[in-house]
């Protein structure tokens, strides 16, 4: 087993893993930029090192820093949590090449799924159903005129590179097509370095769907059910449940099937994602995975029981799963809400400043994770994200009235945060009746 | 931060607050708002100087292991009006340029901005470090192959 | 952050108290509600009177239903000096002995410690309260047949 | 269903029960003291009135004011939680003569199993096997002498009123048993108002073991499996947990099937608890019911997915349960620590004060009962327990590791809290091995 893991991370994905660590009786060395400096979690590691200042640059995407605090710390591994350096194949390549351990999946993996296009050409050779388009790069304005054509309008151009939303267009004719595809192009250039795009069918009002994956070195692959997290605002997910609350056990274990079988292919070990869209039919589609653990990780370790981050430090330490796919249950519902330090009533726009006052929610069926407490300052620097409220609860109809009383109950003061908004949407006739898409924030918040 | 000049805004106002009105302290929180204020004892008389010289706890201790905290807050004091020199890397410390040679500096050198007072290993690399301020060394804080993180302090530097 | 100006507008308030009171400290905290003065020591000059009779929010404002709490706060200010007759048990008041009869007390009536103001009724008890204070009704501050609690103020007095 | 219901407690069980009550869309009313006045929980009833002073006898027992309190807000159902009127038969008649529903049991089996001579008859008719000892009260000196040389020392004498701990005395021959008795007697009287003492063997360094047990109106009753509760100090729970770790699933299966038969005998309605002491043989004795919700019911909770309050509710509304005992599933392994103002370097002196930082523990495997906050300040008036933890996770090992991790990151300051006290018993190897018994805490801490 790995005896000393360096958190190249912050916030509550760090505290996550730190406690992970505690748990197993693993030594933790936390990182941390002078605006951490007194962050609480920070005590709970054995070890915690200043990298930098608060720009993120200087600090939690610094490779050079963060592989300098691995080494003068001895660790044997390095878990990078999700965002930051989580999907970076050249940090995981440093690590390699210095001889420490990367919590994730081997580099060739990572690369290769990192690959919208590849991995789109993964899934077609395993016959996992993928949206219709074009089968790699759309090198010009021509080629991209007579896919659309041949696969119909409306199409949305993608970033081979991209993520977050950014260089993607929606586009319903072949005017429009014009402008966008150039558009797309500069746009993903200048945001990743890259501006090769591609083109898919848009669904229309899909739900968004993944499927939670753990491989280990030997080749074991086991999946822990779906999570549907159609509740988005731009592109940005606000609330995950688990299971979906539309598809039948047939088509859910198809999906996971089709989820394992794009794993398998691809040579991957440690935690992924395979997401899917669900169109109004409930027909799937796979589009891409994710290389690492997700924000949304505990909906998927409430209902099932399993410690996701610890199955990751075992499968980092070369231990087989030795857990059987029947053995793996799911129970009732979980449902997550994001609490970001944002106005939803201006626009969701960022709220930084000192909590005055701080009363998380708790009793029965609630799980918070979060980093802060009262008089923790939210600063402009990072990610808005403050808290993880989780609840479990037998039936989704349970599960939704713990999640609002637990809503209810929560203070933070005076920052805003997105804790109204998410009791809007728990409380929106067709989020209960589990009738939404991905749309549905933006049409109905 | 920029909310580091809003509080010195403040201090400044509710010093000017405090000479004016006789008082001779203020105790405001805000987690749970306290606001507490005294006003001097009549037999205290006439004015003092300002009280408000040295602000403790401008910059909170380096956590580097729970052990070495505490150990770096009481520096402070004895050592007002020296610089430091502070590491910009995380890394090895090494004083030498090699393991036979002597150190860069020791205590009583003189520096000036562009003196190289030691090496910091970080990935295999040999950084040199520069000095950045002119003076003399006082005393270096950390050991020769001692670990050292982001913003710790290596030498101190009494200035011309 | 507009706190911040608040605070300074606050304290200044608080200076003007503190002078025209003589009170050498204020301590306030709204975070389980405290308030604290000290006045000048003894030997501060002479006596006088105590000024702060009616201190605001010495008792927090009684949380009835949550849209009640607030709508009690403000009466403090304009009512200083004034007595208030609280309810000693949780139940039912009535402002009379008998739906036909007349009110025990209206604003104007005089009472003294002894004078019955109204009944309460408790698990089918009426309980006939006392005033406990001399004085002239200025207001009653409750319903007849409305619930209340402990502690609830069910009159205001003007002392003699 | 009832649609409003009265909180006649304070602190973290009302807090508990109003979260129930949210939950299922029933309206609560909390009733406080003037010293619980600012408490948050409060603002989550949907009315909160006040019924007195600090003092209990003027408010949380004051059985008019409540009664008033429930009557001017117009409630179907009042619930006691646990300590104050919970056990009081008096309270619960006089709710019933009022109209007043009582969460909680009829008053012939409160008042039928409240009396611990009466419970023991009732365990020895339907064959639970009872410690040996008096048939019933022993009336004098001569008497228990008698008996004492007959079931052998060392014995225990009890009051029928009794509880924690008050009116009880070992004794180890028939010189300590003439001094012994009658000051049982004098200290029985003071402390309930009834003398009247009663004699039992005592057993040796035994395990406290409890069945969870839940009764309907229609005679349906069923178990929620056992709690061990051995770690004790002066007769007080520190810590339980589910399942207890030293039986066998045969014992486990006996000893609720006792429980049940106790309770059927009873006509008990309701949620009840059966204690039992579990000797070095892990034979078990029946030693009492309790007739109400208990502290550590979370711990059930947890292991069986079963909101206790919840039933309880559901059964004072007169709903059948519909629950076959063989859907009841215990799952993994759940454990609580009382979190009390209590300051263990300095004999457990209670710590009453403001608390100013406050950082509840959270994360996988976690939950937290508690009604304080940052700011909040305990008083000297009521029961010191300001908060509960419970773990729950696969394994015993585990969640011995979850609550150290989360015991350690738990931080209550300035007052002193039992957290340190309860680490040193979950880091104590004798407990790790679950090798202890009701004298552990007197022993090793």
């Amino acid at each position: 087993m790995l005896s000393r893991i360096l958190v190249a991370n912050r916030g509550e994905i760090a505290l996550r893993i730190i406690r992970a660590c505690r748990e197993m009786g693993i030594a933790s060395v936390a990182v941390y930029s002078e605006a951490d400096r007194n962050a609480p979690y920070l005590r709970l590691a054995d070890e915690a090192i200043c990298i930098g200042p608060a720009d993120c640059n200087q600090s939690y995407l610094n490779i050079p820093r963060i592989i300098s605090a691995a080494e003068i710390t001895n660790v044997d591994a390095i878990h990078p949590g999700y965002g930051f350096l989580a999907e970076n194949a050249n940090f995981a390549e440093i690590c390699s090449d210095c001889g420490i351990g990367f919590i994730g999946p081997p580099v060739e993996a990572m690369k290769l799924l990192g690959d919208k296009v590849e991995a789109r050409k993964i899934a077609k050779k395993v016959k996992v159903p993928i949206v219709p388009g074009s089968e790699g790069v759309v090198p010009n304005e021509a080629e991209a005129m007579k896919l659309a054509n041949q696969i119909g309008y409306p199409i949305i151009i993608k970033a081979v590179a991209g993520g977050g939303g950014r260089g993607m267009r929606v586009v319903h004719n072949d005017i429009s097509l014009r402008a966008a595809f150039n558009a797309a192009r500069t746009e993903a250039e200048a945001a990743f370095g890259e501006g090769a795009v591609y083109i898919e069918k848009l669904i229309v009002e899909p739900r968004h769907v993944e499927v939670q994956v753990m491989a280990d070195q030997e080749g074991n692959v086991v999946h822990f059910f779906e999570r549907d997290c159609s509740i988005q605002r731009r592109h940005q997910k606000m609330i995950e449940e688990s299971p979906c609350p539309v598809i039948e056990d047939r088509d859910r274990q198809k999906l996971a099937d089709c989820a394992i079988r794009v794993i398998k292919e691809a040579k991957y070990v440690n935690a992924a994602t395979v997401e899917f869209l669900l169109d109004k039919d409930n027909k799937f589609y796979f589009i891409e995975v994710n290389t690492r653990i997700q924000v949304e990780h505990p909906v998927t370790e409430m209902v099932t029981g399993h410690d996701l981050i610890k199955w990751q430090i075992r499968i980092a330490s070369g231990q087989p799963m030795k857990l059987r796919q029947k053995s793996i249950k799911h129970q009732g519902v979980a449902i997550e809400c994001r609490i970001n330090a944002e106005d939803p009533a201006n626009n969701f726009s960022p709220s930084p400043g000192t909590i005055t006052r701080f009363i998380a929610p708790g009793g029965n069926g609630v799980r918070v994770d979060t980093h802060v407490h009262q008089g923790w300052t939210v600063t402009p620097n990072y990610d808005s994200l403050i808290a993880k409220l989780i609840v479990h609860q037998k039936t989704r109809a349970e599960a939704i009235a713990t999640m609002r009383r637990a809503l209810q109950e929560f203070v933070i003061e005076p920052i805003k945060t997105t804790i109204p908004a998410c009791l809007e949407i728990l409380s929106h006739n067709l989020f209960v009746k589990g009738k939404v898409d991905t749309g549905f924030v933006e049409r109905n918040l | 931060m920029a909310e580091k000049d809003a509080d010195i805004q403040k201090i400044k106002e509710l010093i000017r607050i405090m000479k004016e009105n006789d008082l001779v302290e203020i105790d405001i929180q805000h987690g749970d708002d306290r606001v507490a204020l005294r006003r001097a004892q009549p037999q205290q008389t006439t004015a003092f100087g300002p009280i408000m010289t040295a602000v403790p706890g401008a910059g909170s201790p380096i956590l580097m292991s729970q052990g070495q905290a505490a150990a770096q807050i009481p520096t402070a004091a004895k050592n007002e009006g020296l610089l430091e020199i502070k590491s910009p890397i995380v890394g090895t410390f090494y004083e030498t340029p090699s393991p036979d040679s002597d150190p860069y500096v020791e205590p009583g050198t003189r520096v000036d901005s562009q003196t190289v007072v030691c090496i910091i290993e970080a990935m295999k690399v040999m950084n040199e470090i520069k000095a950045e301020v002119s003076g003399t060394i006082v005393e270096r804080t950390v050991k020769n192959g001692q670990a050292v993180e982001y913003g710790q302090v290596l030498f101190k530097v009494r200035p011309d």
